[in-house]
């Protein structure tokens, strides 16, 4: 097993939150939008993961598994209705939704 | 091993990069399944070999395939990446980039004074999650599974075709609620 | 898990075995009354099943969950706000297109989100109410799904709900990491020969603030508030509004009450500055807002502020503060979006406050319920509302939190302007082409009792607030 | 029987909340039935508990009912509880009973108008207030009942609001009763912080223990309420509204404008007797405004031409006289005199509504004339109520209760001659401008002919009241005719004793008769006046006599004073400083919050990577707050 010091893993655990982010912010693409939430919370799931390990706990895991499962059900959803809404504009473009101050 | 570390962590963070850069989404999403598997070796060598089961088999299998299906329905083409392409100019990175800059330095300082290593040691296998998973996660579980079933419901509810024709199309938009 | 915690987890278990009974329900018959029914008689089951575990609490039902009176008294609420929103519901959906039995299920399942919310006493817990919450929230916001404005605000929900969770999550990631432990309890607690507030906690906290903002729309988490209020159907709305975001508070209240604030910590620092822009910014954002429910979106926003005054004040009598005006904010916003829901069940047309000019004359009884819950929002006596905030404000100035006080009367001084503007619309001469064509019935059995239901618990607790004092006292005070 | 007390006020507020709620889908003898009987049902419950407490007192002489405590909070405890004692026995009594009478007549009178199920709601509301102003047993809940009684005045006196003289009316009563009320809000301000307490009788306690005698806050406390009594009952210099309250339905002016929110102030003061007590020289001034007014008011009573009015001055004249009672110390006697007058002014108002109601709408009393065969009913009735305010010896209520006032006026250590003399000059004026009214109205040649007669309703109301205004007085009959005074016994429980000077049965007989002759003279210079019409002629033709009719049309022109002395000058400065720097701060202030939410709206623009923007942005300032700080 490795020994690397934690704050390498959480590091890296931020570095792919950060880009995640990076991603929700900058797509305009639904989808990538999406894609980039499941980055952020792969890294979070990897933080937990680090934190579990340097505790010699199994929480750390289980949390991970119940955010796979959030990520699913999450997924799942938000697929269906980012079809509803790719049917109703003909496009996926998040900043050609309507609202705000019309 | 620690070097297996550091190589799983690079691939994953440049995988990760060009998921979030590329204009083609299958080729995005191919690299996701790419850093998903680095992060699965991650998990293997920091000892947690059932967890690093599940990121190959629930989130690279089960999960990204369900962005390719939707992908599929959606049937992009080359005009996509053409758009895609429009959509992400340089400066449009610039913003985003800044204030994720931002909160990464914050985090570097915040991490930069923290201590500490893993333990090394065997790490914790399937059984010690199973055991703790029914057992005082019991509860847990059970919620889940009430997530999930959340989940479900909600896609097969939005999910649902409906034969519409171009009018109605329009009216959706006006927010017009069509009576039968 | 022993027997005792299945008897003290029976309201959780009522909710989600009516969940499943709703499905199975669906799947053999579609009925919108029958699932309507099934609905209101186990949300009604819940609440009284709360009243019996009672004498069982507090009890900690394994790692999990902990239900004591405090979560026990919320869950009640939540139960009672859920009947609410079923019988709103009942009324709107009975007018609208095919497959409406779903919502009744969402509904539950959010609830089942909330009620473990409130009860939740470790991480893995609150993540997994506030996700079973969320995830039925994207489908009830998009319900309409062959409406544009619904189907974008639950693309907006999704990515916005789904984006603070993973900084939830990683909050919490970086608390465990630091404490090795993810109860309450044990995570908030000082050990011995561990500096009290180490970077890393510190910055978990600022997350887990964040994502918890999320869900109460507070300031700067706030903006998706009326996109979300005015594309989602009425009752997922009222919904949202009450449930969602008390759930929320509660849970924030017994967190930091666990931390012990200590007033002129940068922890309350932060609190209080995001509680001050909170009611400046919500209630001088719905000041010339001319939709109803943006209104009502940024009053929230507003009515959020001030209910973090009650966490900044810290002690007995903010719990019961906080309390009392949770209840009141309950009454009001559910009343308020149940005749928003009527009216556009009804009468269609656009959601401008315009469109509501002579309301009252049309339907004075749902005019005057709108004043009644309007005057409420605003605190004005003899409303549940002004005993609320009269309550509030005493727990502010209790633990001598000035500036916070004169914050709050000064912004809700602000908060008057608009919703007045919409009373007296409501007043005003009716169009010519409406006049007369009023529509009866104006509302239906269900919707009916509801909103007269909750129009008499408002004026209840405005004018005889006793009982129920007594009764929170007795819940969250000790 | 007693713990049914908050039946009393709670009754018409549901009748009003029924009415209101349901109105529109009632027909109109429905709304009558409720308006009516729920008064009705109040009444019946004030006489069960008048009985219960005459023949069971309860200890200490007073009931208090705690309903509950409203917002309990510490060092605050604002309780809705209610107070049952002598004093406010009898009001309550008085109230309900004219209330419920008075809701009879105008079943029957206002029937046909198009505001019927309207009326019915404020009237009941009004009965609601004032029950709960004089039971209440606190100041704030006074307060209450203050505001409320206010609120039905200003919306009944607009009752006709499409008029817009009306709504003027409503809005002048409003305006200036709100000085007044202006003055109680301070005046509790001051007795919380002073004293702790807004609960009348604990505040008086407080108040006699603390505070010296003509200390500043008793003085300041005192004149303050007594402000706003002024207002309320119209009293100078606050008695401008009252004439021009006239322009609501008669049945309004009836309960509102002369039976009960106008005695609204007498009862605050006689509530409030301690503070007075402290006050020497308030409770004087109460004695001079009160034998100012009546004698003024009474003078302006002599010339008006519009039955009403002459009724609405000789309201403001009578209240005076109950003011000169309290002034001097006699609380019983006032209370006493308010009961009477609560019967014979009503009376006096409902008969006139009727003429009206006959002459389709005419007010001018020279229009009317020679009804008293036309209308044999209402004429009876309504020479009972002017002999009764004209207080004729012997056989009506006024006698006594006017008698008693005079009596104490002049036995009272602080009466004097001169409050006796202006009590009595006022009871020569009543006499005369009271018959003037019947031999006018009803005496000398038919002008108008009448149109529809009063019915069983309005006659059954009238009759009622007739009786009362007649035999109300034996209750308290002076000591010299027969030892009779169950009333002031009764009062005495809860009010303090008169302390007076003793005199002799001898000099008290001199002073009934020499009451009682000037009342007769009174009505004697009426007659001679009303047969000698030229005689009138030739007194108004010069000039002293023109110039003083005018002046006395006018109500002694204060209308005039005021509109020159206030309303201009008051106009006028605010159109000079319309952007003075206190409203150019308020306008500064809208202006911001309007341009600041201009400015934050922007934000809201529906992009979503903005939103997403913003939270990230609250995460790194947070974070920032948090940890790097």
């Amino acid at each position: 097993m490795i020994t690397v010091p934690i704050e390498h893993v959480i590091l890296m655990a931020a570095i792919l939150f950060s880009l995640g982010l990076t991603g929700v912010l900058a797509r305009r693409n639904v989808l990538f939008i999406l894609l980039s939430i499941e980055v952020m919370l792969n890294a979070a799931g990897i933080a937990f993961v680090a934190a579990g390990a340097r505790w010699a706990q199994a929480d750390g895991q289980i949390m991970f598994l119940f955010i796979l499962t959030m990520a699913a059900a999450e997924v799942a959803v938000g697929l269906a209705i980012i079809l509803q809404y790719y049917r109703h504009t003909g496009t996926l473009d998040v900043d050609a939704m309507g609202g705000g101050r019309r | 091993m620690n070097t297996v570390f550091y190589i799983s962590a690079a691939v994953a963070i440049l995988s990760t990069a060009m998921v979030i850069s590329r204009l083609n989404a299958i080729h995005a999403l191919l690299y996701m399944i790419v850093s998903l598997l680095a992060v699965a070796m991650i998990f293997f060598v920091m000892g947690a070999p059932f967890i690093a089961a599940l990121e190959v088999i629930v989130y690279a299998g089960a999960i990204m395939v369900l962005f390719v299906f939707a992908m599929m329905m959606l049937n992009l083409g080359q005009e996509a990446v053409e758009r895609e392409r429009n959509w992400l100019s340089p400066a449009s990175w610039a913003g985003p980039v800044t204030l994720v800059a931002v909160l990464f330095a914050e985090f570097i300082w915040i991490v930069s004074r923290t201590g500490g290593s893993l333990p090394g040691g065997g790490g914790l296998g399937p059984k010690q999650v199973g055991i703790a998973l029914l057992g005082q996660y019991l509860v847990g579980v059970e919620l889940a599974s009430m997530l999930l079933l959340a989940g479900l419901v909600g896609a097969y509810h939005i999910g649902r075709r409906m034969p519409r024709t171009g009018e109605e199309n329009e009216a959706s938009r006006a927010g017009i609620s069509i009576k039968q | 898990m022993v027997r005792g915690d299945f008897f003290i987890l029976l309201p959780l278990i009522i909710t989600g075995g009516a969940a499943v009974a709703v499905m199975l329900l669906i799947s053999f018959r579609r009925s919108h009354l029958a699932t309507a029914t099934v609905t209101l008689v186990a949300l009604g089951a819940a609440v009284i099943s709360v009243i019996c575990v009672a004498a069982a609490a507090p009890r900690q039902a394994s790692a999990l969950l902990i239900l004591d009176s405090y979560a026990l008294f919320y869950m009640g609420l939540i139960f009672a706000a859920g009947c609410a929103v079923t019988m709103i519901a009942y009324d709107y959906f009975e007018r609208q297109t095919d497959h409406r039995e779903e919502f009744y299920l969402l509904l539950l399942l959010a609830t089942l989100g909330s009620a473990v919310l409130v009860s939740s006493n470790h991480f893995a817990s609150l993540f997994l109410g506030l996700e079973i919450l969320s995830v039925s929230l994207y489908a009830l916001i998009a319900f309409h799904r062959e409406r544009l404005p619904s189907v974008e605000a639950g693309v907006r929900y999704l990515i916005l709900a789904a984006a603070s969770s993973a900084f939830l999550l990683f909050g919490m990631a970086l608390i465990y990491l630091e404490r090795g432990d993810m109860t309450f309890f044990r995570s908030t607690q000082i050990a011995s020969g561990v500096p009290a507030w180490s970077p890393l906690l510190l910055a978990g906290t600022a997350l887990l603030i964040v994502g918890i903002g999320f869900k109460l729309a507070l300031v700067p988490f706030h903006m998706w508030t009326p996109d979300i209020y005015e594309g989602a159907p009425p009752p997922a709305t009222a919904f949202i509004a009450s449930v969602s975001k008390g759930a929320a508070f509660v849970l924030l209240l017994r967190y930091v009450t666990l931390f012990g604030l200590h007033s002129g910590s940068v922890q309350s620092a932060a609190i209080a500055a995001i509680a001050v822009a909170s009611m400046f910014f919500g209630n001088l954002l719905a000041l010339r807002e001319e939709k109803v429910r943006r209104v009502l979106a940024y009053s929230s926003i507003a009515h959020m502020g001030y209910l973090l005054v009650a966490i900044l004040a810290a002690g007995p009598l903010a719990a019961v503060a906080a309390g009392y005006y949770l209840v009141a904010y309950f009454t009001s916003i559910i009343g308020s979006f149940g005749i928003i829901s009527v009216r556009e069940g009804r009468e269609g047309g656009g959601d401008a406050v315009s469109d509501y000019r002579g309301y009252a004359w049309r339907h004075p009884w749902l005019g005057g319920a709108f004043t009644a819950m309007l005057l409420s929002l605003a605190g004005i006596p003899i409303t549940a509302g002004f005993v609320g905030k009269f309550y509030l404000l005493a727990a502010g100035l209790e633990s001598s939190l000035r500036l916070l006080v004169v914050v709050l009367v000064a912004s809700s001084a602000i908060g008057l302007f608009y919703y007045l503007r919409i009373i007296i619309t409501l007043y005003g001469p009716p169009e010519a082409e409406r006049q007369g064509a009023a529509i009866t019935p104006a509302v239906s059995l269900a919707g009916g009792v509801a909103l007269t239901a909750l129009t008499f618990l408002l004026i209840w607790f405005g004018a005889y607030p006793a009982p129920l004092l007594r009764l929170i006292q007795a819940m969250v005070g000790g | 029987m007693l713990s049914l007390l908050w039946l009393i006020p709670l009754l018409p507020l549901a009748g009003f909340l029924s009415i209101v709620l349901g109105g529109g889908r009632m027909r109109g003898s429905m709304v009558a039935l409720i308006a009516v009987g729920v008064v009705g049902l109040s009444a019946a419950m004030a006489a069960a508990v008048a009985i219960r407490f005459i023949y069971l007192p309860p200890a200490g002489n007073s009931f208090t009912q705690t309903l509950w405590t409203w917002i309990p909070a510490t060092g605050f405890m604002p309780e809705i509880s209610l107070r049952l004692d002598a004093l406010s026995l009898v009001m309550v009594t008085v109230i309900t009973f004219v209330a419920f009478l008075i809701l009879l007549y105008s079943a029957e009178f206002m029937g046909g108008d198009e505001g019927y199920a309207r009326f019915f709601a404020w009237m009941d509301l009004f009965v609601a207030s004032m029950l709960v102003l004089v039971l209440a047993d606190n100041f704030l809940l006074l307060y209450l009942g203050w505001e409320g009684v206010g609120m039905c005045s200003f919306l009944l006196i607009g009752f006709w609001y499409r008029d817009s003289a009306n709504a003027r009316a409503a809005r002048k009563a409003f305006i200036v009763t709100r000085i007044g009320d202006a003055a109680f809000v301070v005046a509790l301000f001051l007795i919380f912080t002073h004293l702790g307490t807004l609960t009348i009788q604990e505040a008086a306690a407080r108040a006699s223990r603390e505070w010296p005698v003509g200390s500043g806050l008793a003085v300041a406390a005192a004149a303050l309420m007594l402000a706003a009594a002024v207002g309320k009952s119209a009293q100078l210099p606050l008695q401008t509204w009252l004439p021009d309250a006239m322009a609501g339905p008669t049945p309004v002016s009836a309960l509102i404008h002369a039976a009960t929110m106008v005695t609204a102030g007498v009862y605050l003061i006689a509530r409030a007797n301690a503070f007075f007590t402290l006050a020497p020289f308030v409770q004087w001034l109460v004695a001079v405004i009160g034998a100012v007014t009546l004698l003024l008011a009474a003078f302006a009573a002599l010339v008006q031409c519009d039955i009403k009015r002459v009724l609405a001055y000789s309201t403001m004249s009578q209240v005076g006289y109950m003011f000169l009672a309290l002034g001097v110390g006699a609380w019983s006697a006032a209370i006493f005199h308010f009961m009477v007058h609560a019967f014979f002014k009503s009376l006096l108002f409902l008969g006139a509504g009727a003429v009206i109601m006959a002459l389709h709408e005419e007010h001018d009393i020279f229009a009317m004339g020679g009804l008293r065969r036309a209308l044999p009913g209402t004429f009876w009735a309504f020479l009972i109520g002017a002999a009764s305010l004209a207080a004729l010896p012997v056989v009506t209520a006024g006698f006594y209760s006017k008698d008693l006032i005079l009596l104490c006026d002049w036995t009272s250590k602080s009466g004097s001659v001169w409050l006796w003399a202006a009590g009595l000059a006022g009871a020569f004026l009543t006499a005369m401008y009271a018959f003037r009214l019947v031999f006018i109205v009803f005496f000398g040649e038919l002008r108008t002919k009448p149109g529809r007669k009063p019915g069983f309703r309005m006659g059954a109301a009238l009759a009622v009241l007739a009786f009362f205004s007649l035999s109300a007085g034996f209750i308290q009959i002076p000591p010299d005719i027969v030892n009779f005074s169950p009333l002031s016994e009764l009062l005495e429980t809860s009010l303090p004793r008169l302390s007076a000077v003793s005199v002799g049965t001898q000099t008290e007989a001199l002073l009934q008769a020499v009451a009682g002759l000037a009342g007769l003279a009174g009505i004697f210079f009426a007659w001679f006046f009303f047969r000698h019409p030229a005689l009138v002629e030739r007194l108004v033709l010069t000039p002293l006599g023109s110039a003083f009719r005018r002046l006395w049309l006018e109500g002694w022109c204060f209308d005039r004073a005021y509109d020159a002395l206030f309303v201009r000058p008051y106009i006028r400065l605010a159109e000079i400083n319309k952007d003075d720097c206190i409203d150019l701060l308020n306008r500064t202030l809208a202006r911001a919050c309007e341009s600041m939410h201009y400015l934050l709206i922007g934000t809201q623009n529906g992009r979503v990577r903005q939103y997403a923007a913003a939270v990230t942005l609250g995460a790194i300032v947070i974070i920032a707050l948090m940890v790097l700080l």
